[in-house]
């Protein structure tokens, strides 16, 4: 007897050929894909009823020079088996110039995950409606979530530069 | 007729925590709302990866003030999963019964917070009281009265002192007593009925397109909780219902909560008559020296407010590689509120954006 | 003759706004209570006003000033119509249109005054306040006019002495549903929940008040104070039977004043158009009723 | 407290006034917001001090910053105190707006809040009690008594160096200043 994981990894390998899935729990089927082949996957997840997008995130691999993007499905099933699943699909990217196409079209519920990486890491996305702003005020060089990003010494070089009212008053 | 914007927040007295939408007006009706956030973000997943593994308990549980119990649980959850901890049977009742007093603490805070928007200060300073009372509990169990910091990878950090079980029964009891009142007042009120009925309305197709969890799901008559469909602490020890309606509007979102509260109480007698004794806590190696084996998680749990989850990845090291959290309020306040707003009356926006249950601590993190 | 009545509208303009000055302090303590507090002092009201003339207060024009010392003014006049026990300093010159009248000065001078702020919230807390005023004036107006046509004058004065002989208004069966529906309305016109919408600090941050500071707000509240005080005593005059000394009058206004503000307690706030379309179904159906009943059985007195 | 003593209200009106309704506006910067609900309804009950929320910044004099200042929330913390009249008394709530706090290796939060406004006097902790709420009203009455709760008179007199502090921060600010130069507060009266 397969489980829910087992018997949808063979359907995934059976339906793309580039993509390596791997069952390491229970119930967790990892997926790692190319980024072009990222929103079928997904619309392919969605249609075998996994409707549900959880989260996007994304890892900073400094040392091998990628940006990885994790998509993590579960479902809105009363179904147990199903329920309890949850996916994770995984692409690379490069950190220099980081872009991929939107999945809006797939998950609406996207777009606001879509906007927040956008600013934290600078990954563009094609095709997202409105790539503004969502968190940060201040403009910053590196995106601040990246690794190389240093926030104890920007707080050093910003926030602790700025003088006490009382000493600027003594200077003068 | 001239439309008109209008900037809700984050300086409004009807506004939950520091949000703000931004009304395009059109005489009393809402054209297009604009959620704004980032008023409270302070980049915490960032602040993580420079804090050891222990160090980051006192951090995770103020990402949302109103409920950093479940914010606890998740991150022990995670560092448990990926270390290979596991919990001892006594720990996990405790664990249970002390989330689901913070379900209604936080619950009553909700109450407080909806009521006070429609004008209601009665209730909601009755509510706020009783919140108060769960607080008193967490003070005697935990030493903090808003930020607890009891849960820990392997258990929680100290036992149920004596007579507490008492007590927590004695206060359940008191705030039982006064569900009547609750009703007559408020949750049977006429004038709620009108105010609640038919605003902010979602169906279910377009909640699961939009990501909707927690009880925005359950009022449209979807039924899940993933403490029933992926249970954690000692959830799959005892029967519980969960509660469901069907509109979808604001008006059933609150009976969902008002059920929950009620199902959360009846559930605490059930675990503290189940208790086990023994062990609460396993012990976790030297938390100066632990690292984590390179590995990925991804957890989740049913916070009062919907699927809370968390990926967290460890590179081996003695800090977290990158931490994720998913909370619940991020897509009811980012793209359903936006949605659920359209075409209703300003009056409602409140009313609507508390009955959708966001905090905004939790979206901005 | 000309010194009594000055001495009188003095008297009468001191104690209006002392009695609604204590009334609002009354209405925070028995809020208070109702919700299990201990609740400020009674004179927390007074100490705000102290503290409110002590402020800078920004103006924002000349309309933003006139507005409120014309609404100001609105309800002094009121007042001076209005008997308070056996005192009435102008009580031959006028009726109750004049006060119907007059009573409408009070939300205008408001309107005026935050027109000129120019704050959004202002001008939808404004077009509420009209809009309510509007809700309750029609009912409030058939509820005259039966009162009028049963005791077959204009004169307040008049209405009350007729009370004197006959008994309250409720005691007589023509006059009953008028005055069911006067009481249906009066929480509209104190500003009270379910009606509580003009401010709503928690839909529209206080709406008309909101860019009020110092001064202006001191006098906003004196307002609050005298119309509380007028509307009271305006139903208290014409269905509890008025009262024949000060003091018993007193009496009756507390007593009315409380219980308005248990329902105050129980109820949330309704949205305009369902306040609306409340004020124009029941109380103006019954008002209409009452006043067919009145012109069927004919004229009492 | 000696809000019933008749001749000091005699004496001095508006500094007792100023003492005994505190109007707090009702602003939630950060997660200090918690413990307002409570200390203004049932259990703690601020009113009974004249302590209560007010919607609108006009219609506030006492200014109590709930927890950390993320930039963002600094813009509009500086736009509401600006429009506050005078008499005005701030109180930073928590440990954060001190020095940081939890977050003093944040991106974006301001580190040290009275480098932006004038802040009268500080709650420490994370969280404070309701009580300390209470404890800090009662001291900012002290202060008010002896004319030493001047936060108002300094940002006047300071407001050039305040702006620029400001505007490191935030880049240019869209409102025009609030006073065109310093102005000392005897120099402010005659004015006004």
């Amino acid at each position: 007897m397969k489980n829910t994981g087992q018997l949808l990894k063979e359907k995934l390998l059976l339906s793309f050929e580039d993509i390596q899935a791997e069952v390491s729990d229970e119930h967790r089927l990892t997926v790692n894909c190319r980024k072009d082949t990222v929103i079928t996957v997904l619309s392919f997840l969605n249609n075998s009823g996994y409707d549900h997008l959880a989260l996007i995130s994304c890892v900073d691999w400094i040392k091998d020079n990628v940006l990885e993007l994790v998509y993590i499905l579960t479902a809105y099933a009363e179904d147990k088996g199903k329920a309890k699943m949850n996916i994770l699909v995984k692409t690379r990217i490069t950190r220099e110039k980081p872009g991929l196409h939107t999945v809006i079209p797939v998950f609406e519920n996207a777009e606001p995950y879509e906007r927040e990486l956008h600013e934290l890491y600078g990954i563009h996305f094609m095709g997202h409606p409105r790539l503004t702003p969502l968190f940060l005020e201040r403009e910053y060089k590196i995106p601040p979530f990246r690794k190389d990003f240093d926030t104890r010494k920007y707080v050093q070089e910003v926030f602790d530069q700025i003088p006490f009212v009382e000493d600027k008053k003594a200077e003068k | 007729m001239r439309e008109l914007e209008l900037y809700f927040g984050p300086q409004h007295l009807g506004m939950v925590g520091n949000f703000s939408i931004t009304l395009n007006v059109e005489g009393d009706r809402i054209v297009k709302a604009t959620a704004n956030p980032g008023f409270l973000h302070r980049g915490f997943e960032k602040l993580m990866e420079q804090r050891t593994w222990i160090q980051n308990f006192p951090l995770v549980c103020r990402i949302n003030v109103v409920e950093p119990d479940h914010m606890e649980l998740m991150y022990a959850m995670a560092v448990e999963k990926l270390a290979g901890i596991e919990v001892p049977e006594r720990a996990r009742f405790i664990r249970s019964i002390y989330l689901e007093l913070a379900r209604i603490g936080s619950h009553l805070f909700g109450l407080w917070a909806y009521a006070n928007m429609l004008g209601f200060d009665t209730v909601a300073n009755w509510a706020m009281y009783h919140r108060d009372l769960v607080l008193d509990l967490f003070e005697e169990l935990t030493g903090g009265r808003v930020y607890h910091i009891y849960i820990w990878p392997g258990g929680v950090r100290r036992d149920f002192p004596e007579g507490f079980k008492d007590r927590i029964i004695n206060t359940l009891h008191t705030i039982g007593s006064c569900v009547p009142d609750y009703d007559n007042t408020f949750f049977n009120n006429r004038v709620f009925y009108k105010r609640a009925k038919n605003i902010g309305k979602i169906t279910c197709e377009e909640a699961k397109r939009m990501g909707a969890v927690g009880q925005v799901l359950r009022a449209t008559g979807m039924k899940q909780d993933i403490r029933k469909t992926e249970p954690y602490a000692a959830y799959d020890q005892v029967d519980w219902e969960i509660p469901v309606r069907t509109d979808g509007d604001a008006y059933s979102r609150i009976w969902v909560v008002r059920d929950e509260m009620i199902e959360s109480v009846h559930m605490i007698f059930k675990l503290l008559d189940k208790m086990p004794e023994g062990e609460v806590y396993n012990k976790i190696p030297n938390p100066f020296k632990w690292k984590i084996p390179d590995k990925d998680a991804y957890v989740r749990c049913e916070s009062s407010r919907g699927e809370l989850g968390l990926y967290l990845v460890s590179n081996g090291g003695d800090k977290p590689y990158r931490a994720h959290f998913r909370t619940p309020s991020y897509n009811h306040g980012l793209t359903i509120l936006e949605k659920a707003l359209e075409n209703e009356s300003i009056a409602d926006v409140g009313n609507i954006m508390i009955s959708l249950y966001i905090t905004a601590p939790e979206i901005d993190r | 003759m000309v010194m009594t009545t000055i001495l009188e509208i003095i008297f009468i303009i001191l104690l209006a706004g002392i009695i609604g000055l204590f009334f609002l302090g009354l209405s925070r303590k028995i809020m208070a209570r109702i919700h299990w507090r201990y609740g400020p002092p009674i004179t927390q009201p007074l100490i705000d006003i102290i503290k409110l003339f002590n402020q800078t207060s920004m103006s924002h024009g000349f309309l933003f000033n006139f507005g409120i010392i014309f609404s100001l003014a609105g309800s002094v006049v009121v007042l001076l119509f209005l008997p308070f026990g056996r005192i009435c300093p102008l009580s031959d010159s006028g009726g109750l249109l004049v006060i119907l009248y007059l009573m409408l000065i009070a939300p205008l001078g408001l309107a005026l005054s935050g027109g000129e702020a120019a704050n959004p919230y202002t001008s939808i807390g404004i077009s509420r306040k009209l809009l309510l005023a509007f809700g309750y004036e029609l009912p409030l107006l058939l509820i005259l006019l039966t009162v009028m046509t049963h005791y077959n004058t204009i004169s307040i004065v008049e209405i009350v002495n007729k009370q004197f002989q006959a008994g309250w208004s409720f005691q007589h069966l023509s006059l009953l549903l008028p005055g069911i529906a006067y009481i249906l309305i009066l929480p509209a016109i104190l500003g009270f929940r379910p009606f509580e919408l003009i401010q709503a600090p928690q839909e529209i941050s206080s709406g008309p008040m909101a860019e009020y500071s110092g001064k202006f707000l001191a006098l906003t509240t004196i307002q609050h104070a005298f119309n509380i005080f007028i509307s009271i005593s305006l139903f208290t005059n014409l269905f509890l039977g008025g009262a024949a000394n000060p003091g018993y009058f007193f009496l009756k206004i507390l007593a009315v004043f409380v219980i308005f503000l248990f329902a105050n307690a129980v109820f949330p706030r309704f949205r305009i158009e369902q306040a609306i379309k409340y004020l124009w179904r029941w109380p103006s159906i019954l008002a209409f009723a009452g006043l067919i009943i009145v012109l069927i059985t004919g004229k009492n007195f | 407290m000696d809000r019933n003593n008749l001749g000091k209200w005699l004496k001095s009106p508006g500094k007792m006034g100023q003492k005994y309704s505190l109007h707090a506006l009702y602003f939630c910067t950060g997660c200090g917001i918690i413990e307002i609900p409570p200390s203004i309804t049932t259990r703690w009950d601020a009113e009974r001090f004249g302590v209560i929320p007010v919607a609108t910044p006009r219609q506030a004099n006492l200014f109590l910053i709930t927890g950390y200042v993320s930039v963002k929330t600094l813009r509009y913390i500086i736009r509401s105190y600006e429009q506050m009249p005078e008499p005005k008394f701030t109180v930073g709530f928590g440990s954060c707006p001190i020095n940081g706090g939890m977050y003093w290796d944040s991106y974006n939060t301001i580190k040290h809040l009275d480098k932006y406004i004038p802040v009268d006097g500080w709650i420490a902790g994370c969280m404070p009690r309701p009580e300390a709420v209470f404890v800090a009203v009662t001291h900012l009455w002290t202060l008010i008594d002896k004319g030493m709760a001047d936060g108002y008179n300094k940002y006047r007199a300071n407001y050039q160096y305040y702006r620029e502090n400001q505007e490191k921060i935030l880049g240019k600010l869209e409102w025009p200043p609030l006073f065109s130069k310093n102005i000392k507060h005897e120099e402010y009266r005659t004015i006004a």
